[in-house]
């Protein structure tokens, strides 16, 4: 697509370029006057691939669209002084762990690390926009459940969750489990005296699946 | 898993630096200055995590580390955190607590192991590490993807969108003069009519019974000291008022009340003197 | 000019984009390495070619360059929404008191309406342009004055305020009855003679729309 752009694929590039977030079909097609979706998508997807090769691209994250450099400039571009929100090891891992296995609770969190989780350290990336409150998971004691945010998408460069490295072969060596046989095997569980029982449990359950794709967890 | 394979490797030796080595997220700050055990210690993201660094030095699959010698290498890294008087968190001795059982377990022959069998528990903790160790390397992936305001960036000067409301107010003119006839209605004077209700005093009420009860020594009814063609308001006011002056006879001693049951009656009768 | 970019396009292309500043060619050369100024000058005039059409156009102002909207699609990045709204029932009595007692000051609208007038409401009149200040009265703390305006004339049909009707007419008309009666008449109440009057006018003031209307085809 090299030809001269028209008047939707014009107006959805300047609305993008001039938007300071991502903007969903939606949002875009209300802002231009109630425009169809349909034509904003279509607009969306000829811009995207007359974007491709260039030194600027137009990408999807998350449902939402922007404008982003291409990946290839980043030793160009990189500055010096990090505007990346620097996070904590445990911070790191609990990010990834709400992002791998959302939505999740803290007790989930901390069964799969085997460690208590900090107070602060759900309130950094709670603040840093990468994860929100779920609601709550219907299980005795209603314990909260985080999820990751649109912003945590589009700060890594995710469409979507499925994006995320090695999600399928975590998937398949069964190391994403739903965490919710947790609960059902704490409930069951009550041979074990000292480590937490869930977990355990919990490990058992995808016990099959493992063995299969042993190396595949060794990415 | 058979119990052989567990205890196929014997223990290698405790290295206790670089522990780092394997993380490309990024780490956090440590501090520099105490012992290095100490710094160890602190460094540790828990007692499983301590164990997956450890697991990580036999320098091979997860699948394949020697569970016994894992053990070892814990029980020998918490004796030496003891041996230098280092706090150890709760946690980890709980875990050093759970492995020395482990251990003794998987040294006992099979048939004399109990249920969950040691061979179980120890695939069980394996998993665990696999588990807590495959979700790390996936965090440190996604924390050196190409990422906005490092590698990636937006534009840098975006002009903004914006939407301006701009109401656009209506009213009609039949609002507008009710409006005000409501205004004017609210804060007009008013005047206000106190209405003379016809009612009987006490005063009267009192002489009214009292003459009534000198005619006869017979018990009376309330009801006929009333007004026989009263209205309705003005047969209330007497009622009350009779009452009244009944109470007012019985007090002085000219006459006595009876009722016979609750809301029943109420009759009165003049006493000799 | 539709052919791919080259790479030192795409680096300009990049830079400018992400740039939080325009950028001169000196700039721009020394951010990408100590480029060669000519290759840069190059690279620009061919990127001012390929977005010329485009919703986004590279332009050079006092020899610093960035990206822009597109001049004829200004009106994008600032969208009007007209929104319709009935004025309140306050508003509407305000404005009603400037229109048959102009011109008035906010304490003398108070003083007729019996109850204190909130600023925004005055705000909300002078938005819809249906009142303007005028003046200040020459008395004691020079209160300032409101009136009505030609617009409000206009917009309510009227040629002049002298078209507004009399309190004659409104009398007539039954809209200066007394809001306790009209309540009485509403509850079918007409013997209580306890309710204090000052709770009846009360009661009356908050009379949703629909009773009011109601009583108005009584008359």
């Amino acid at each position: 697509m090299s030809g001269q752009p028209d008047d939707v694929m014009r107006a959805v590039e300047a609305t993008l370029f001039a938007s300071e977030e991502p903007l969903s079909i939606d949002a875009l097609a209300r802002h231009l006057g109630d425009m169809e979706k349909p034509a904003v998508r279509d607009a969306l997807e000829a811009l995207a691939e007359h974007y491709a090769p260039r030194g600027v691209q137009l990408v999807e994250r998350g449902k939402r669209w922007h404008f982003e450099t291409a990946p290839d400039l980043a030793h160009i571009l990189r500055r010096e002084r990090e505007q990346v929100r620097r996070l904590s090891r445990a911070a790191t891992e609990v990010l990834a762990i709400v992002a791998y296995h959302e939505p999740v609770s803290r007790a989930e969190i901390e069964a799969i690390r085997g460690v208590q989780t900090a107070k602060g350290t759900l309130d950094v990336l709670l603040e840093a926009g990468w994860i929100k409150l779920a609601g709550r998971r219907e299980v005795p004691g209603r314990p909260i459940i985080y999820a990751t945010t649109p912003d945590f998408l589009d700060h890594f460069g995710l469409s979507s969750r499925k994006d995320l490295p090695g999600m399928d072969e975590l998937r398949a060596a069964g190391l994403l489990d739903p965490v919710d046989d947790v609960f059902q095997a704490l409930m069951g569980d009550d041979e074990d005296p000292d480590v937490d029982a869930s977990e355990e449990a919990e490990v058992g359950d995808s016990l099959p699946n493992d063995q299969e794709n042993a190396t595949d967890t060794n990415v | 898993m058979t119990q052989e394979e567990l205890l196929i490797e014997g223990g290698r030796g405790t290295d206790l630096t670089g522990k780092d080595d394997d993380w490309i997220g990024i780490a956090s700050d440590l501090p520099e200055d105490t012992s290095k055990l100490y710094i160890e210690v602190e460094g540790w993201e828990g007692p499983l995590d301590l164990l997956l660094d450890l697991a990580r030095r036999q320098k091979v699959d997860l699948r394949q580390i020697s569970i016994l010698a894992l053990v070892d290498q814990y029980l020998t890294y918490i004796d030496e955190a003891e041996a230098l008087k280092l706090e150890l968190a709760a946690d980890y001795l709980v875990m050093a607590a759970w492995l020395a059982y482990l251990k003794s377990a998987m040294l006992l022959p099979k048939d004399e192991q109990e249920d969950p069998s040691a061979e179980e528990l120890a695939l069980r903790l394996q998993l665990r590490l696999a588990r807590l160790g495959a979700l790390r390397e996936a965090a440190a992936r996604l924390m050196g993807r190409d990422r906005i305001g490092r590698d990636i960036f937006t534009r840098g000067a975006p002009e903004g969108l914006r939407t301006d409301r701009k109401v656009q107010w209506t009213c009609d003119s039949y609002a507008l003069i009710q409006g005000y006839g409501q205004v004017k209605a609210r804060t007009a004077p008013k005047i206000y009519h106190v209405s003379d209700r016809p009612v009987m005093t006490l005063d009267s009420a009192l002489e009214r019974v009292s003459a009534m009860l000198g005619v006869t020594l017979e018990w009376m009814e309330i009801r006929d000291f009333l007004p026989p063609h009263a209205k309705p308001a003005l047969r209330k006011s007497a009622l009350a008022s009779s009452f009244v002056a009944m109470l007012e006879l019985a007090k002085n001693g000219q006459a006595e009340l009876a009722q016979d049951d609750c809301y029943g009656d109420l009759r009165i009768r003049r006493l000799r003197q």
